[in-house]
Protein backbone atom coordinates (compact mmCIF):
# COMPACT_ATOMS: atom_id res chain seq x y z
CA UNK A 1 0.00 0.00 0.00
CA UNK A 2 1.17 3.96 -0.56
CA UNK A 3 1.22 6.26 2.16
CA UNK A 4 1.46 9.71 1.42
CA UNK A 5 2.07 12.22 3.87
CA UNK A 6 1.42 16.34 3.70
CA UNK A 7 2.13 19.64 5.53
CA UNK A 8 3.19 18.76 9.19
CA UNK A 9 2.68 15.59 8.95
CA UNK A 10 5.02 14.97 6.01
CA UNK A 11 7.33 16.98 8.13
CA UNK A 12 7.09 14.90 11.27
CA UNK A 13 7.35 11.66 9.51
CA UNK A 14 10.14 13.20 7.72
CA UNK A 15 9.04 11.72 4.12
CA UNK A 16 6.44 12.70 1.40
CA UNK A 17 5.49 9.18 0.62
CA UNK A 18 6.12 5.47 1.20
CA UNK A 19 4.93 1.67 0.37
CA UNK A 20 4.27 -0.62 3.57
CA UNK A 21 3.14 -3.76 3.50
CA UNK A 22 0.63 -4.17 6.61
CA UNK A 23 0.16 -7.02 8.72
CA UNK A 24 -3.46 -8.77 8.78
CA UNK A 25 -4.73 -7.49 11.60
CA UNK A 26 -4.44 -3.84 10.70
CA UNK A 27 -7.65 -3.42 8.64
CA UNK A 28 -9.27 0.16 9.48
CA UNK A 29 -7.93 3.56 8.88
CA UNK A 30 -7.79 3.79 12.94
CA UNK A 31 -6.12 0.59 12.90
CA UNK A 32 -3.56 2.07 10.54
CA UNK A 33 -2.41 4.82 12.57
CA UNK A 34 -2.46 3.13 15.65
CA UNK A 35 0.20 0.70 13.48
CA UNK A 36 2.11 4.00 12.33
CA UNK A 37 2.37 5.49 15.50
CA UNK A 38 4.49 2.27 16.78
CA UNK A 39 7.15 2.91 13.85
CA UNK A 40 9.30 5.88 15.35
CA UNK A 41 9.54 8.96 17.01
CA UNK A 42 8.61 10.45 13.79
CA UNK A 43 5.53 8.97 13.22
CA UNK A 44 4.91 9.19 17.03
CA UNK A 45 5.24 13.10 16.85
CA UNK A 46 3.07 13.29 13.63
CA UNK A 47 0.50 11.20 14.82
CA UNK A 48 0.90 11.69 18.75
CA UNK A 49 -3.25 13.03 18.22
CA UNK A 50 -4.86 10.80 15.79
CA UNK A 51 -8.15 12.49 16.28
CA UNK A 52 -6.85 15.49 13.88
CA UNK A 53 -5.54 13.79 11.24
CA UNK A 54 -7.35 13.59 7.98
CA UNK A 55 -7.40 10.65 5.66
CA UNK A 56 -8.11 10.26 1.87
CA UNK A 57 -8.00 6.88 0.31
CA UNK A 58 -7.69 6.67 -3.97
CA UNK A 59 -8.31 10.85 -3.60
CA UNK A 60 -11.19 10.75 -1.52
CA UNK A 61 -12.03 11.42 2.18
CA UNK A 62 -12.34 8.37 4.48
CA UNK A 63 -13.09 8.33 8.33
CA UNK A 64 -11.11 6.60 10.57
CA UNK A 65 -13.24 4.15 10.52
CA UNK A 66 -13.02 3.09 7.02
CA UNK A 67 -11.61 -0.23 6.23
CA UNK A 68 -8.63 -0.27 4.13
CA UNK A 69 -8.22 -1.48 0.31
CA UNK A 70 -6.43 -4.13 -0.37
CA UNK A 71 -4.19 -1.60 -2.11
CA UNK A 72 -4.58 2.10 -3.46
CA UNK A 73 -2.88 5.25 -2.27
CA UNK A 74 -3.59 6.14 1.86
CA UNK A 75 -3.21 10.16 2.66
CA UNK A 76 -2.55 10.98 5.76
CA UNK A 77 -2.54 15.05 6.43
CA UNK A 78 -3.95 17.88 8.74
CA UNK A 79 -6.79 19.88 8.63
CA UNK A 80 -7.51 21.95 5.59
CA UNK A 81 -6.52 25.07 5.30
CA UNK A 82 -7.04 26.31 1.78
CA UNK A 83 -9.36 28.51 0.27
CA UNK B 1 -27.50 17.36 -14.09
CA UNK B 2 -26.03 21.03 -14.09
CA UNK B 3 -23.89 22.76 -16.07
CA UNK B 4 -19.91 21.08 -16.02
CA UNK B 5 -17.21 22.78 -13.82
CA UNK B 6 -14.28 24.62 -14.76
CA UNK B 7 -11.42 23.43 -12.40
CA UNK B 8 -7.79 24.63 -12.50
CA UNK B 9 -5.01 24.29 -10.02
CA UNK B 10 -1.58 25.95 -11.09
CA UNK B 11 1.06 27.88 -9.75
CA UNK B 12 0.52 30.81 -12.19
CA UNK B 13 -2.19 33.92 -11.18
CA UNK B 14 -5.33 33.75 -12.67
CA UNK B 15 -6.82 36.76 -15.08
CA UNK B 16 -10.48 37.24 -13.36
CA UNK B 17 -12.22 38.85 -16.44
CA UNK B 18 -10.66 35.90 -18.56
CA UNK B 19 -12.70 33.42 -16.39
CA UNK B 20 -15.62 36.23 -16.74
CA UNK B 21 -15.50 36.12 -20.11
CA UNK B 22 -15.31 32.11 -20.87
CA UNK B 23 -18.79 31.82 -19.00
CA UNK B 24 -20.56 34.92 -20.27
CA UNK B 25 -19.10 35.40 -23.99
CA UNK B 26 -22.18 34.98 -26.76
CA UNK B 27 -24.46 34.44 -23.60
CA UNK B 28 -27.52 35.84 -23.60
CA UNK B 29 -28.79 34.24 -20.70
CA UNK B 30 -26.72 34.88 -17.89
CA UNK B 31 -28.02 37.42 -15.34
CA UNK B 32 -25.90 37.28 -12.54
CA UNK B 33 -22.14 36.79 -12.81
CA UNK B 34 -20.36 36.68 -9.29
CA UNK B 35 -16.80 36.17 -8.35
CA UNK B 36 -14.94 35.85 -4.82
CA UNK B 37 -11.15 36.35 -5.06
CA UNK B 38 -9.24 34.79 -1.64
CA UNK B 39 -5.89 36.73 -1.44
CA UNK B 40 -2.75 36.94 0.54
CA UNK B 41 -2.74 39.41 3.35
CA UNK B 42 0.73 40.37 5.05
CA UNK B 43 -1.23 40.00 9.04
CA UNK B 44 -0.16 43.70 10.08
CA UNK B 45 3.03 43.21 8.20
CA UNK B 46 4.20 39.87 9.89
CA UNK B 47 3.62 37.79 7.07
CA UNK B 48 6.31 37.71 3.88
CA UNK B 49 4.35 34.90 2.01
CA UNK B 50 2.24 31.85 2.42
CA UNK B 51 3.55 28.87 0.92
CA UNK B 52 0.19 26.57 -0.05
CA UNK B 53 1.25 23.09 -0.51
CA UNK B 54 -2.03 20.80 -1.98
CA UNK B 55 -2.38 16.97 -2.97
CA UNK B 56 -2.22 16.82 -6.75
CA UNK B 57 -4.85 14.49 -8.35
CA UNK B 58 -6.88 14.64 -5.36
CA UNK B 59 -7.04 18.50 -5.33
CA UNK B 60 -8.97 18.79 -8.82
CA UNK B 61 -10.74 15.42 -7.55
CA UNK B 62 -12.36 17.00 -4.48
CA UNK B 63 -12.62 20.73 -6.54
CA UNK B 64 -14.60 18.71 -9.28
CA UNK B 65 -17.10 16.88 -6.12
CA UNK B 66 -17.92 20.16 -4.54
CA UNK B 67 -18.70 22.35 -7.74
CA UNK B 68 -20.48 19.58 -8.96
CA UNK B 69 -22.50 19.25 -5.86
CA UNK B 70 -23.25 23.36 -6.28
CA UNK B 71 -24.03 22.77 -9.92
CA UNK B 72 -26.82 20.23 -8.57
CA UNK B 73 -27.94 22.14 -5.82
CA UNK B 74 -28.31 25.48 -7.69
CA UNK B 75 -29.18 26.34 -11.16
CA UNK B 76 -25.85 27.76 -12.48
CA UNK B 77 -25.31 28.34 -16.39
CA UNK B 78 -21.13 28.73 -15.26
CA UNK B 79 -19.10 27.70 -12.77
CA UNK B 80 -15.36 27.77 -12.29
CA UNK B 81 -12.96 27.68 -9.57
CA UNK B 82 -9.03 28.05 -9.61
CA UNK B 83 -6.70 27.31 -6.52
CA UNK B 84 -3.01 28.23 -6.88
CA UNK B 85 -0.15 26.88 -4.75
CA UNK B 86 3.72 27.12 -4.48
CA UNK B 87 4.51 30.44 -2.43
CA UNK B 88 2.23 33.54 -2.80
CA UNK B 89 2.85 37.22 -1.19
CA UNK B 90 0.77 39.65 0.57
CA UNK B 91 -1.77 41.25 -2.06
CA UNK B 92 -1.39 38.43 -4.81
CA UNK B 93 -4.40 35.95 -4.96
CA UNK B 94 -4.77 32.64 -4.07
CA UNK B 95 -8.20 31.30 -5.00
CA UNK B 96 -11.41 31.95 -7.36
CA UNK B 97 -14.49 31.13 -7.73
CA UNK B 98 -16.86 32.62 -10.74
CA UNK B 99 -20.95 31.11 -10.82
CA UNK B 100 -23.38 32.70 -13.66
CA UNK B 101 -27.25 32.02 -13.59
CA UNK B 102 -29.66 33.51 -14.51
CA UNK B 103 -30.82 34.23 -10.69
CA UNK B 104 -28.72 36.78 -8.43
CA UNK B 105 -29.28 34.45 -5.82
CA UNK B 106 -28.29 31.12 -7.27
CA UNK B 107 -24.93 33.12 -7.82
CA UNK B 108 -24.18 34.26 -4.54
CA UNK B 109 -25.38 30.93 -2.39
CA UNK B 110 -23.35 28.78 -4.70
CA UNK B 111 -20.16 31.01 -4.75
CA UNK B 112 -20.56 31.05 -0.68
CA UNK B 113 -21.28 27.24 -0.39
CA UNK B 114 -18.16 26.74 -3.06
CA UNK B 115 -15.93 29.19 -0.25
CA UNK B 116 -17.04 27.54 2.55
CA UNK B 117 -16.24 23.45 1.03
CA UNK B 118 -13.14 24.51 -0.82
CA UNK B 119 -11.52 26.03 2.95
CA UNK B 120 -12.40 22.82 4.50
CA UNK B 121 -12.66 20.01 1.87
CA UNK B 122 -10.53 21.25 -0.53
CA UNK B 123 -6.08 19.63 -0.03
CA UNK B 124 -4.33 22.56 0.28
CA UNK B 125 -2.80 23.24 3.53
CA UNK B 126 -1.02 27.10 4.35
CA UNK B 127 2.61 27.33 5.81
CA UNK B 128 3.32 30.75 6.67
CA UNK B 129 6.52 32.81 5.96
CA UNK B 130 7.59 35.82 8.51
CA UNK B 131 9.17 38.69 7.64
CA UNK B 132 11.94 38.99 10.59
CA UNK B 133 12.22 34.59 10.77
CA UNK B 134 11.55 32.79 7.61
CA UNK B 135 9.44 30.03 7.67
CA UNK B 136 6.91 30.02 10.18
CA UNK B 137 3.73 27.61 11.67
CA UNK B 138 1.50 26.04 9.42
CA UNK B 139 -1.71 27.42 9.67
CA UNK B 140 -4.28 26.00 12.06
CA UNK B 141 -7.88 25.46 10.83
CA UNK B 142 -10.26 27.15 12.61
CA UNK B 143 -13.36 25.72 14.19
CA UNK B 144 -15.69 28.33 12.45
CA UNK B 145 -14.70 27.12 9.14
CA UNK B 146 -15.79 23.65 9.78
CA UNK B 147 -18.76 24.93 11.73
CA UNK B 148 -19.71 26.73 8.63
CA UNK B 149 -20.72 23.30 6.47
CA UNK B 150 -23.71 22.68 8.91
CA UNK B 151 -25.41 25.58 7.42
CA UNK B 152 -25.46 23.63 3.78
CA UNK B 153 -26.25 20.38 5.42
CA UNK B 154 -30.27 20.73 5.30
CA UNK C 1 -17.33 54.91 10.16
CA UNK C 2 -16.12 52.21 7.78
CA UNK C 3 -14.74 52.80 4.08
CA UNK C 4 -16.02 55.57 2.22
CA UNK C 5 -17.63 53.88 -0.71
CA UNK C 6 -17.36 54.60 -4.42
CA UNK C 7 -20.89 55.33 -6.12
CA UNK C 8 -21.32 56.04 -10.11
CA UNK C 9 -24.30 56.12 -12.09
CA UNK C 10 -23.44 55.94 -15.78
CA UNK C 11 -24.80 55.39 -19.39
CA UNK C 12 -21.61 53.57 -20.16
CA UNK C 13 -20.25 50.25 -19.41
CA UNK C 14 -18.03 49.82 -16.67
CA UNK C 15 -14.84 47.76 -16.46
CA UNK C 16 -15.01 45.20 -13.50
CA UNK C 17 -10.73 44.50 -13.06
CA UNK C 18 -10.32 48.50 -13.04
CA UNK C 19 -12.86 48.30 -10.65
CA UNK C 20 -10.99 45.42 -8.26
CA UNK C 21 -7.62 47.10 -8.86
CA UNK C 22 -9.15 50.50 -7.11
CA UNK C 23 -9.72 48.47 -4.46
CA UNK C 24 -6.72 46.36 -3.78
CA UNK C 25 -3.64 48.03 -5.88
CA UNK C 26 -1.33 48.61 -2.90
CA UNK C 27 -3.04 46.98 -0.05
CA UNK C 28 -1.72 44.11 1.60
CA UNK C 29 -4.62 43.44 4.12
CA UNK C 30 -7.16 42.30 1.68
CA UNK C 31 -8.56 38.80 2.15
CA UNK C 32 -11.27 38.53 0.40
CA UNK C 33 -13.07 40.53 -2.96
CA UNK C 34 -16.34 40.29 -4.17
CA UNK C 35 -17.76 41.19 -7.53
CA UNK C 36 -21.35 40.60 -8.33
CA UNK C 37 -22.22 42.13 -11.98
CA UNK C 38 -26.39 41.76 -12.72
CA UNK C 39 -26.64 41.95 -16.30
CA UNK C 40 -29.23 42.08 -19.39
CA UNK C 41 -30.79 38.14 -20.25
CA UNK C 42 -32.79 38.15 -23.55
CA UNK C 43 -35.57 36.07 -21.43
CA UNK C 44 -35.82 33.26 -24.30
CA UNK C 45 -35.19 35.70 -27.36
CA UNK C 46 -38.40 37.78 -26.06
CA UNK C 47 -36.27 40.53 -25.16
CA UNK C 48 -34.51 42.98 -27.49
CA UNK C 49 -33.17 45.58 -24.71
CA UNK C 50 -33.91 46.87 -21.80
CA UNK C 51 -34.13 50.87 -21.29
CA UNK C 52 -33.00 51.73 -17.82
CA UNK C 53 -34.84 55.17 -16.57
CA UNK C 54 -33.17 56.72 -13.55
CA UNK C 55 -33.93 59.25 -11.08
CA UNK C 56 -30.46 61.41 -11.12
CA UNK C 57 -29.57 62.84 -8.12
CA UNK C 58 -31.53 60.51 -5.35
CA UNK C 59 -29.97 57.88 -7.49
CA UNK C 60 -26.54 58.30 -6.63
CA UNK C 61 -27.74 59.79 -2.98
CA UNK C 62 -29.96 56.70 -2.52
CA UNK C 63 -26.87 54.12 -3.56
CA UNK C 64 -24.01 56.26 -1.08
CA UNK C 65 -26.89 55.65 1.91
CA UNK C 66 -27.25 51.99 0.88
CA UNK C 67 -23.93 51.72 0.35
CA UNK C 68 -22.72 53.19 3.87
CA UNK C 69 -24.96 51.38 5.54
CA UNK C 70 -23.14 47.97 4.18
CA UNK C 71 -20.05 50.10 5.30
CA UNK C 72 -21.43 50.52 8.47
CA UNK C 73 -22.61 46.85 9.69
CA UNK C 74 -19.40 44.81 7.49
CA UNK C 75 -15.89 45.61 8.01
CA UNK C 76 -14.71 46.61 4.63
CA UNK C 77 -11.54 48.26 3.54
CA UNK C 78 -13.50 48.99 0.04
CA UNK C 79 -16.73 49.43 -1.65
CA UNK C 80 -17.85 50.29 -5.18
CA UNK C 81 -21.24 50.18 -6.89
CA UNK C 82 -21.93 51.36 -10.15
CA UNK C 83 -25.04 51.02 -12.00
CA UNK C 84 -26.21 51.95 -15.71
CA UNK C 85 -28.94 53.56 -17.48
CA UNK C 86 -30.32 54.01 -20.91
CA UNK C 87 -30.69 51.29 -23.51
CA UNK C 88 -28.98 47.70 -22.77
CA UNK C 89 -29.04 44.94 -24.83
CA UNK C 90 -28.92 40.91 -23.49
CA UNK C 91 -25.18 40.09 -22.90
CA UNK C 92 -24.37 43.79 -21.49
CA UNK C 93 -24.13 44.56 -17.53
CA UNK C 94 -26.67 46.89 -16.09
CA UNK C 95 -25.05 46.83 -12.38
CA UNK C 96 -21.65 45.88 -10.16
CA UNK C 97 -20.99 45.43 -6.67
CA UNK C 98 -17.73 45.09 -5.65
CA UNK C 99 -16.67 44.76 -1.45
CA UNK C 100 -13.41 44.20 0.09
CA UNK C 101 -12.69 42.52 2.78
CA UNK C 102 -9.91 40.98 5.29
CA UNK C 103 -12.84 38.61 5.58
CA UNK C 104 -14.35 36.03 3.52
CA UNK C 105 -17.90 36.67 4.93
CA UNK C 106 -18.14 40.33 5.17
CA UNK C 107 -17.53 40.78 1.87
CA UNK C 108 -20.07 38.27 0.69
CA UNK C 109 -22.98 39.43 2.86
CA UNK C 110 -22.46 43.11 2.23
CA UNK C 111 -22.59 42.32 -1.55
CA UNK C 112 -25.74 40.06 -0.90
CA UNK C 113 -26.94 42.92 1.07
CA UNK C 114 -25.95 45.76 -1.29
CA UNK C 115 -28.08 43.77 -4.10
CA UNK C 116 -30.95 43.40 -2.35
CA UNK C 117 -31.26 46.92 -1.29
CA UNK C 118 -30.47 48.58 -4.68
CA UNK C 119 -32.86 46.46 -6.44
CA UNK C 120 -35.91 47.66 -4.63
CA UNK C 121 -34.74 50.96 -3.04
CA UNK C 122 -32.61 52.08 -5.70
CA UNK C 123 -34.73 54.40 -8.13
CA UNK C 124 -34.42 52.90 -11.01
CA UNK C 125 -36.88 51.14 -13.29
CA UNK C 126 -36.62 48.51 -16.71
CA UNK C 127 -39.14 49.03 -19.81
CA UNK C 128 -38.92 46.11 -22.04
CA UNK C 129 -37.95 46.74 -25.48
CA UNK C 130 -39.85 43.57 -27.13
CA UNK C 131 -37.75 41.65 -30.36
CA UNK C 132 -41.09 41.40 -32.37
CA UNK C 133 -43.02 44.37 -30.65
CA UNK C 134 -40.84 47.89 -29.88
CA UNK C 135 -41.33 48.96 -26.33
CA UNK C 136 -43.13 46.64 -24.45
CA UNK C 137 -44.34 46.99 -20.14
CA UNK C 138 -42.70 48.03 -17.55
CA UNK C 139 -40.84 45.30 -15.09
CA UNK C 140 -43.03 44.93 -12.10
CA UNK C 141 -41.60 44.79 -8.56
CA UNK C 142 -41.59 41.05 -7.55
CA UNK C 143 -42.55 40.76 -3.88
CA UNK C 144 -40.20 38.16 -3.08
CA UNK C 145 -37.44 41.49 -4.19
CA UNK C 146 -39.33 43.35 -1.10
CA UNK C 147 -39.10 40.81 1.04
CA UNK C 148 -35.94 39.71 0.94
CA UNK C 149 -34.86 43.11 2.90
CA UNK C 150 -36.71 41.08 5.65
CA UNK C 151 -33.63 39.02 6.37
CA UNK C 152 -31.85 42.12 7.10
CA UNK C 153 -34.01 43.72 9.46
CA UNK C 154 -32.38 42.57 12.69
CA UNK D 1 -43.37 73.12 -5.14
CA UNK D 2 -41.66 70.81 -8.08
CA UNK D 3 -43.38 67.59 -8.75
CA UNK D 4 -41.27 65.07 -10.43
CA UNK D 5 -42.31 61.31 -12.21
CA UNK D 6 -41.08 58.46 -13.60
CA UNK D 7 -41.27 55.54 -15.48
CA UNK D 8 -45.11 54.71 -16.00
CA UNK D 9 -46.32 57.48 -13.93
CA UNK D 10 -44.75 59.60 -16.08
CA UNK D 11 -45.76 58.37 -19.18
CA UNK D 12 -49.80 58.12 -17.89
CA UNK D 13 -49.93 61.70 -16.27
CA UNK D 14 -48.15 62.67 -19.78
CA UNK D 15 -45.34 65.00 -17.97
CA UNK D 16 -42.11 64.73 -16.53
CA UNK D 17 -42.02 67.78 -14.33
CA UNK D 18 -43.97 70.20 -12.73
CA UNK D 19 -44.33 73.34 -10.57
CA UNK D 20 -47.31 73.13 -8.45
CA UNK D 21 -49.18 75.23 -5.32
CA UNK D 22 -50.91 72.91 -3.09
CA UNK D 23 -53.91 74.17 -1.57
CA UNK D 24 -53.72 74.70 2.38
CA UNK D 25 -55.40 71.78 3.31
CA UNK D 26 -52.86 69.49 0.83
CA UNK D 27 -50.58 68.74 4.40
CA UNK D 28 -49.11 65.16 3.41
CA UNK D 29 -48.32 62.88 1.08
CA UNK D 30 -51.77 60.99 0.52
CA UNK D 31 -53.22 63.87 0.44
CA UNK D 32 -51.69 65.00 -2.31
CA UNK D 33 -51.85 62.04 -4.20
CA UNK D 34 -56.03 62.68 -3.55
CA UNK D 35 -55.67 66.07 -4.81
CA UNK D 36 -53.72 65.02 -8.10
CA UNK D 37 -55.77 62.24 -8.85
CA UNK D 38 -58.50 65.00 -9.27
CA UNK D 39 -56.28 66.64 -11.61
CA UNK D 40 -57.42 64.99 -15.04
CA UNK D 41 -57.43 61.28 -16.62
CA UNK D 42 -53.69 60.90 -16.97
CA UNK D 43 -53.40 61.60 -13.22
CA UNK D 44 -56.26 59.44 -12.07
CA UNK D 45 -54.84 56.11 -14.36
CA UNK D 46 -51.28 57.15 -12.86
CA UNK D 47 -52.48 57.03 -9.28
CA UNK D 48 -55.87 55.08 -9.57
CA UNK D 49 -54.23 52.46 -7.30
CA UNK D 50 -52.45 55.37 -4.48
CA UNK D 51 -50.46 52.34 -2.09
CA UNK D 52 -48.74 51.18 -5.17
CA UNK D 53 -47.17 54.47 -5.58
CA UNK D 54 -43.62 55.53 -4.08
CA UNK D 55 -42.71 58.68 -2.93
CA UNK D 56 -39.40 60.54 -2.81
CA UNK D 57 -38.45 64.23 -0.67
CA UNK D 58 -36.03 65.96 -1.73
CA UNK D 59 -33.96 62.52 -3.12
CA UNK D 60 -35.25 60.70 -0.03
CA UNK D 61 -37.81 57.70 0.18
CA UNK D 62 -40.86 58.98 1.88
CA UNK D 63 -44.02 56.94 3.13
CA UNK D 64 -47.62 58.71 2.77
CA UNK D 65 -48.23 60.01 5.92
CA UNK D 66 -45.25 61.73 5.97
CA UNK D 67 -46.24 65.42 5.97
CA UNK D 68 -44.50 68.01 2.57
CA UNK D 69 -42.13 70.52 2.82
CA UNK D 70 -43.27 73.83 2.29
CA UNK D 71 -40.69 73.71 -0.66
CA UNK D 72 -38.90 71.26 -2.65
CA UNK D 73 -39.27 67.98 -4.70
CA UNK D 74 -41.48 65.53 -4.30
CA UNK D 75 -41.03 62.56 -6.95
CA UNK D 76 -43.87 59.80 -7.07
CA UNK D 77 -42.59 56.39 -8.74
CA UNK D 78 -43.51 52.92 -9.08
CA UNK D 79 -41.82 50.61 -7.13
CA UNK D 80 -38.23 50.70 -8.42
CA UNK D 81 -36.80 47.99 -10.49
CA UNK D 82 -33.01 48.44 -11.00
CA UNK D 83 -30.02 45.94 -9.78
Amino acid sequence: MKLIYFAWVRERIGKETEEVTLPGEVRTVAELLQWLRARGAGYAAALEHPQVIRVAIDHEHADHQTRLPLDGEVALFPPMTGG
Amino acid sequence: MGCEPHIRVQAEDFDLAVEIDRLTDGRRDVGAVVTFTGKCRDEGGRLAALELEHYPGMAEAEMTRIARQAAERWQLSGLTVVHRYGKIRPGENIVLVVTASSHRKAALEAADFLMDYLKSRAPFWKKEHLTDAGPGQWVEAKAEDENALERWKK
